[in-house]
């Protein structure tokens, strides 16, 4: 059954997410000898994708649409069924 | 009553000759065969009373083949007044073919083929081994005429071999016929042939003359019969024989001489030795279905497809019989079965014939686009004589290996279902080419020297490419062999089991 | 009489033997007709001197069609056919003879395992009557023309005939006339069809009628 | 079942009298079509009736016939398979109804009906008949109708070669269930299922003789040729219900058979379950190969077909190791995967059939772009591509998990056999499928993508269009029946348990019956998660339309990197797309290449062209048939024409009888 802890670890993994990106690169960095990105760089970069004017190539299909969602939703799946095992 | 199922063809051929005209001597063929069936069915109604002290008699085994020669006979005579109509007296130049032929005298062919039906009517009823060995000859004497029709050199030179190995055949069961007196004479009473009088005394005849006079016997009706290595002849006289006439023999005299040889047989389990027969014919069944399969692989002669078919088929009666039981009623209910089909695929292959001018399947493309119903009847016969369901033969070629796996004769099962299923492939690799695909390409038309040759079809001659009575006879055997496949009434069970009891094959 | 029986069966070997060698096709018509004529006396001996009519009847019946009409009806369709007076073997005369003695063991073997001795005739009539069979058989096999064929085909029937009339098995007019009248009518229609034949092919070898095969 | 009876009537009458309207196409079309959809209805009807009882139903009629009687019956195995054949062919035939008067000659649609008529009749009396005799009739019946059904296009060759093939192939494997069928009931006397017992001893030698048989009909490796030749030459409806539920009779055969054995040995698991993993990686290996949709089509039925093997011998395992779980999940996921089989090769062959009248071409090479030209027939053949890949959440997901965790609980369960082989199985089976998952995925990418996706490669594709709404229609029903399947896995165990039960001996009826309640949860999870994931995937679009609402989106060419003469053909072909896998994999095939390469300063033409035929064919059936047509060949002396000779054998036969039989 579906708890509030469930519930909060679902959002947190959610809200989370695109930071597993900062400490990937910022550790990478770190071994470089870099600064590497701010914090919450990809949250900027998400921020303005979402902004742009989107740009389909005519060949492309519906299916080029679908991918990310299906993507998208197959890992919230994973997601939840890790959570609740 | 039986006097007359010899004596109506045998009166009706001596007409025949002397008659002027050939469409009265049409007329009489086609009344002659339905007066013969009509005989039949009384005879079925109620059974006659033996004659000439019981040499001439009528049990259940002459009655099952009766009826099979009777049917047959009447249903291909009635192909035979539309081929005669048609073939009779034309003398046209036969593309394809050596040499010009000219027919026999129409009456010649009439008169033998009336001829033909009393000596086999006189083999299944008669029950005196002399009797039967004069009937057996007579029909391969009458015969040779009827497989001469069209006079040219294919035909004569079959004529030829069929009547020096039949008659080589028919010589070794006359020594085989004295080999049984001597087995009745060798104590104090002295038994004439009689198959009743034999059977009675079976147990006193002496043992070893006995299967001397049963291996003489078995080659030598084996021969009429079409056991292999016996069958040389026929594959070249079924080619070269006019279309009804190969269907005759294949589908009723085969089984005349089976009746022949399965009275042997009987004999022999009345004294005893049924292992030994039953062995022996095993035996010859198994290698008329090897010899058969091997000859049907890659056969691009339809016709003589067909003829070796039906050696393999002589090879399931025999190893039906051989193998006994159930097995035994399977042969007697699958030589009903592949008369039918056998005769029904021969008239088909004669309408082949009549419009595409050759007898190589290579040369045969897409019957079922110019002649659809021919077609269809091959696509029957096909399945119908390689025991498909649900056709008849299915049914018979499942109770005889039914006895196999009963008598747990499985290594025969395996050799059997291996020949059924080789001839199965090969005869289909030849017929549904014949069957489908493009109607004649122009390159069939073309000569050796590769100019094509100009001749008009026949179909432009005869404008219906498939007259009524090239089409209707064969369906008529179709349906038979169909009916037999999806209901066998009790009462035809039931008379088959008694057939098969008679002769010894139960 | 037995000495004569004997004696006949003795000369049918020999018979035998001189169609196994002879070269000349009218020599083998002369001989089959000579083995027909011994073949109808062979009844009459073993069954001397209780010969009944109906078995003289017949015996000269077939005498008279085994030695006069079938060898006339032989040499008429020769004649007609005009084929050359040669047999064209097969395999050559020493070993057709040859081939004919191992034939006479063979005889010899395969009557003695059948249980002769209680048929109170003569010891050497089954080996003669299978020898003449197989020396008939033999015939067909190894020569090369039509008529041989039909001449060998003869000589088979006068061997199955030495065995059944040699016991002069008691069968009906009707059977021994039908049978009689077979053989008759084989020979004529063998001898319509060799007309043909030569007709058709100019010969009547045998080797022209080969097209039919596989 | 008298239900069922009416149905079977039905069919018999509606396929006559469409035969027999010879006047009138359209019409015989419409009365074949709604005969098919008429019988399908009433047998489903009963088959349901049966299932929900869960009571058997016989009926037994008068048919005077030597061993044979009109013995019919459904049980819940029966109705197991009844359920596919009916939904299949009615839809099949809603489909036929419009595909065939516009794909073929007006002359072959009244035959063409009557044969499909006979087909689902047979099929359907095949699964339920209750006499061996009965049950070989109706095989060979089915064989046949099929048989001509695949002729319906006879004039040309292959199509005739085709046909010849199955012919064939149908012929010999019948040999082996004759033989099947009267040792069964021999000691009986009679066929009928009921006396039909297995002869101590024998279990093992009937097992082998069902698994030839019945495998020849349901296309096991080796003796699958038949199935990519007969598949791609009959239409596409055809091919459907051919594909779909023809050949699962064989796997129904081989069920009811097993019912009759009692207790089998460990060893026909075994064979099982390597066939069905040979079966399984060969079949999608040589699909991957192919450049024709429909024959590539026809290799993934022999690789489900490999699945749902996999699944018997892994329930056969579990019977023979008196496992119940093992047994349960290995028998329910091979019986769940027929009918999901069914469903979904019945969708992707009436796309296929609707590509082929849309573009007039099957070749994969020449096809593309077809998903805008042809949405409907594109989107459920990518549903279908999705389910046969055995992607959640569809049906193909459920029954192949059903069976790995039957493979699961059996390696669990090790302690009562020994540990390598129990590994083996493991190794064999989860890897196996899993490799065999992934590789139908691949080719499946290659399909669609190469025919639905990009940009046309021909004139053909160019000229595509969508088909008729009849057509459209059994299309979208069947793709929403394969999400259906999965959306509704709990109920399933129910459905199945009691054949399941049937088929397991009599004294392991209360375990197996455990087994099925449990075997409920995993089902259960993946109901949910599949209804959870369609729900996301939903409000994830719903997000994604929210977020461009009232926003420009641009639709241009593809960047052509500043190339200036792009053509369709610079694409990813179907052959260069498997080229990778299939050079992993090349010592399975030998491929045919047909190739012109460009030569000189200025090359004129130049073209290359591959064909995989089929290796077992190829390698195994064809030198065995020219050997033995060699050999024949070589006796042709035997019958040379000479008299002489031919006097000679009767001489020679008689004296050796006389010497042999007489000493």
């Amino acid at each position: 059954m579906v708890t509030t802890s469930g519930l909060i670890q679902i959002a947190l993994a959610l809200v989370l997410a695109p930071m597993m990106l900062t400490i990937i690169n910022r550790t990478k960095a770190a071994f470089a000898g870099r600064r590497g990105q701010p914090l919450l760089q990809p949250y900027w970069d998400l921020w303005k994708l979402f902004h742009k004017t989107p740009v389909y190539s005519q060949t492309t299909t519906a299916v080029f649409v679908s991918g990310p969602i299906v993507g998208c939703a197959a890992t919230w799946l994973a997601l939840m069924v890790t959570v609740h095992a | 009553m039986l006097w007359f199922l010899v004596a109506v063809p045998a009166t009706a051929a001596l007409l025949a000759f002397a008659l002027p005209w050939n469409w009265g001597r049409r007329l009489l063929l086609v009344a002659c065969a339905a007066c013969h069936v009509g005989l039949t069915a009384a005879a079925v109604i109620q059974r006659p009373e033996p004659v000439l002290n019981g040499w001439i008699d009528l049990d259940d085994a002459s009655l099952l083949f009766l009826i099979i020669t009777s049917i047959v006979f009447l249903i291909a005579s009635f192909y035979t007044v539309g081929y005669l109509a048609r073939e009779g007296h034309r003398m046209p130049t036969k593309p394809g073919e050596d040499a010009p032929f000219v027919n026999f005298p129409e009456a010649v062919f009439t008169g033998c083929l009336l001829l033909f039906l009393a000596a086999m009517t006189l083999v299944v009823v008669s029950h005196h081994w002399g009797l039967m060995w004069v009937a057996v000859e007579a029909t391969t004497l009458v015969s040779a005429p009827l497989i001469y029709f069209h006079r040219y050199p294919r035909s004569l030179e079959a004529t030829w071999k069929y009547l020096v190995i039949c008659s080589v055949g028919i010589a070794l069961a006359l020594l085989g016929n004295f080999f049984l007196a001597v087995a009745a004479r060798t104590y104090e009473t002295s038994f004439h042939l009689a198959v009743a009088d034999l059977e009675h005394h079976a147990r006193q005849l002496d043992p070893l003359w006995l299967k001397a006079a049963f291996l003489l016997l078995l080659v030598g009706y084996g021969t009429k019969m079409g056991l292999a290595p016996m069958h040389t002849w026929l594959p070249d006289a079924h080619s070269e024989a006019p279309t009804m006439v190969s269907a005759l023999l294949s589908g009723v005299l085969l089984n005349c001489a089976f009746l022949a040889i399965l009275r042997g047989h009987a004999l022999l389990v009345k004294a005893g030795l049924g292992d030994f027969s039953r062995e022996l014919l095993v035996l010859f069944g198994l290698a008329s279905m090897t010899v058969a399969a091997v000859f049907i692989i890659r056969q691009m002669d339809y016709k003589r497809l067909l003829a070796y078919s039906s050696v393999e088929h002589m090879g399931v009666l025999a190893l039906g019989v051989g193998i006994g039981g159930v097995a035994g009623y399977g042969s007697m209910l699958h030589a009903v079965n592949h008369s039918a089909a056998k005769a029904m695929l021969f008239l088909a292959a004669g309408n082949t014939l009549a419009y595409f001018h050759t007898k190589s399947a290579n040369d045969v493309r897409g019957v079922f686009r110019v002649l659809p119903v021919t077609g269809i009847l091959w696509i029957v016969g096909l399945l119908a004589i390689t025991g498909s369901p649900p056709f008849g033969t299915f049914l018979s070629e499942f109770a005889v290996l039914k006895g196999m796996v009963d008598n747990n004769r499985m290594l025969v099962a395996v050799f059997y279902l291996i020949a059924l299923a080789t001839a199965f492939v090969a005869i289909s690799a030849t017929v549904l080419p014949i069957v489908f695909g493009n109607a004649v390409k122009d390159s069939d038309h073309v000569t050796a020297d590769g100019n094509s040759q100009p001749f008009a079809p026949i179909h432009l001659l005869y404008p219906p490419a498939e007259p009524l009575w090239s089409i209707v006879p064969p369906m008529l055997l179709g349906i038979i062999t169909l009916i037999h496949g999806l209901y066998v009434p009790q009462e035809l069970s039931d008379f088959l089991h008694r057939a098969a009891i008679a002769t010894g094959a139960e | 009489m037995t000495s004569w029986l004997d004696a006949t069966l003795v000369l049918l070997i020999l018979t035998s033997l001189w169609l196994l060698g002879s070269s000349r096709l009218q020599a083998c018509i002369r001989a089959v007709a000579f083995q027909g004529l011994l073949v109808g006396l062979i009844p009459l001996l073993s069954k001397w001197p209780e010969i009944s009519l109906r078995l003289g009847g017949v015996a000269v019946l077939s005498m008279a069609i085994k030695a006069i009409v079938l060898p006339a009806m032989l040499r008429r369709a020769v004649r007609e056919a005009n084929v050359l007076n040669e047999v064209q073997p097969l395999i050559g005369f020493t070993t057709s003879l040859l081939l004919g003695i191992a034939l006479w063991g063979l005889a010899m073997h395969i009557a003695g395992r059948l249980p002769v001795q209680t048929l109170n005739v003569s010891a050497i009539l089954v080996p003669v009557a299978i020898f003449t069979v197989l020396c008939g058989l033999l015939l067909i096999v190894s020569r090369n023309t039509a008529v041989m064929q039909v001449i060998g085909y003869l000589g088979l029937e006068n061997g199955i005939y030495v065995f059944g009339w040699a016991f002069a098995i008691e069968e009906p007019l009707l059977v021994e006339m039908g049978v009689l009248l077979d053989v008759f009518v084989a020979v004529f229609v063998m001898g319509i069809t060799m007309h043909h034949l030569s007709r058709e092919f100019d010969t009547i070898e045998t080797d022209e009628l080969s097209s039919l095969k596989d | 079942m008298w239900l069922f009876v009416a149905g079977l009537i039905v069919f018999f009458g509606g396929g006559v009298v469409s035969l027999l309207m010879r006047m009138s196409p359209r019409l015989a079309s419409m009365v074949g079509c709604v005969a098919a959809v008429t019988g399908s209805l009433l047998a489903l009807g009963s088959a349901a009736h049966v299932l929900f009882t869960g009571q058997a139903a016989h009926v037994t009629m008068a048919w005077q016939i030597p061993f044979g009687s009109l013995a019919l019956g459904i049980d819940s195995l029966s109705a197991i398979f009844v359920v596919p054949i009916a939904v299949i062919v009615a839809v099949a035939a809603i489909y036929g109804g419009q595909y065939l008067p516009s794909s073929y000659r007006s002359s072959v649609i009244g035959p063409s009906w009557f044969f499909f008529n006979l087909l689902a009749a047979t099929m359907l009396l095949v699964v339920v008949a209750r006499n061996g005799l009965l049950f070989l009739l109706c095989w060979e019946g089915m064989s046949l109708a099929s048989f001509f059904l695949v002729l319906t296009d006879h004039e040309r060759e292959r199509t005739q070669r085709a046909a010849w093939i199955y012919l064939a192939a149908m012929h010999l494997g019948t040999a082996c269930l004759l033989v099947l069928f009267l040792l069964l009931g021999r000691s009986s006397g009679d066929l009928d299922f009921e006396r039909f017992t297995c002869e101590p001893g024998s279990a093992g030698i009937l097992f082998l003789l069902a698994v030839v048989g019945f495998g020849t009909k349901a296309g096991f490796i080796p003796v699958h040729v038949w199935l990519p030749e007969a598949h791609p030459a009959a239409p596409s409806h055809v091919s459907a219900v051919m594909s779909g539920v023809m050949i699962k009779t064989g796997i129904y055969g081989l069920l009811r058979i097993l019912t009759f054995l009692g207790d089998v040995p460990s060893w026909s698991g075994w064979t099982l379950v390597v066939v069905g993993v040979l079966s399984g990686i060969l079949g999608v290996l040589f699909a991957l190969a192919q450049h024709d949709l429909k024959k590539l089509l026809a290799y993934h039925s022999v690789e489900n077909i490999g699945i749902i093997v996999i699944g018997l011998g892994v329930g056969l395992l579990g019977l023979a190791h008196r496992i119940p779980p093992m047994a349960v999940l290995g028998f329910a996921g091979a019986m769940l995967h027929v009918l999901n089989h069914a469903l979904f090769k019945s969708l992707l062959f009436l796309g296929a059939g609707a590509v082929q009248h849309g573009t007039g071409t099957r070749d994969i090479d020449r096809l593309g772009g077809l998903l805008k030209k042809m949405p409907v027939t594109g989107t459920t053949f990518l549903v279908g591509a999705c389910a046969i890949s055995g992607l959640p959440p569809l049906n193909g997901f459920v029954s192949e998990l059903l069976i790995y965790l039957g493979v699961l609980t059996g390696v669990a369960d090790s302690s009562r056999v020994a540990e390598v082989g129990w590994a083996l199985l493991c190794v064999l089976v989860v890897g196996g499928l899993a490799l065999i998952g992934g590789l139908a995925a691949a080719c499946f990418t290659k399909a669609f993508g190469c025919a639905f996706l990009g940009e046309p490669r021909s004139e053909d594709a160019e000229r595509g269009h969508e088909v008729g709404a009849a057509m459209r229609a059994s299309m979208v029903v069947l793709a929403g029946a394969c999400f259906l399947v999965a959306l509704t896995g709990p109920i399933w165990p129910y459905v199945y348990g009691s054949a399941v039960v049937a088929v397991a001996p009599a004294s392991f009826h209360g375990e197996v019956q455990a087994a099925i309640e449990q075997s409920r949860f995993p089902l259960m999870v993946v109901c949910v998660s599949s209804w959870a994931f369609l729900a996301m995937v939903g409000l994830l679009a719903m997000v994604r339309r929210a977020l461009l609402s009232g926003r420009q989106v641009d639709r241009v060419p593809t960047w052509d990197c500043g190339y200036a003469a792009p053509t369709p053909r610079m694409q990813y072909t179907a052959s260069s797309f498997a080229s990778p896998i299939l050079l992993l994999f090349r010592m399975f095939f030998r491929p045919r290449i047909g190739q012109h390469l460009p030569t000189g300063l200025f090359p004129k033409q130049a073209s290359f062209e591959s064909e995989t035929p089929d290796v077992f064919r190829e390698y195994l059936f064809e030198p065995v048939f020219s050997a033995v047509a060699w050999t024949a060949l070589r006796l042709r002396w035997l019958q040379h024409g000479r008299l002489q000779l031919y006097v000679l054998y009767i001489a020679l036969t008689i004296l050796v009888l006389f010497i042999w039989k007489l000493g």
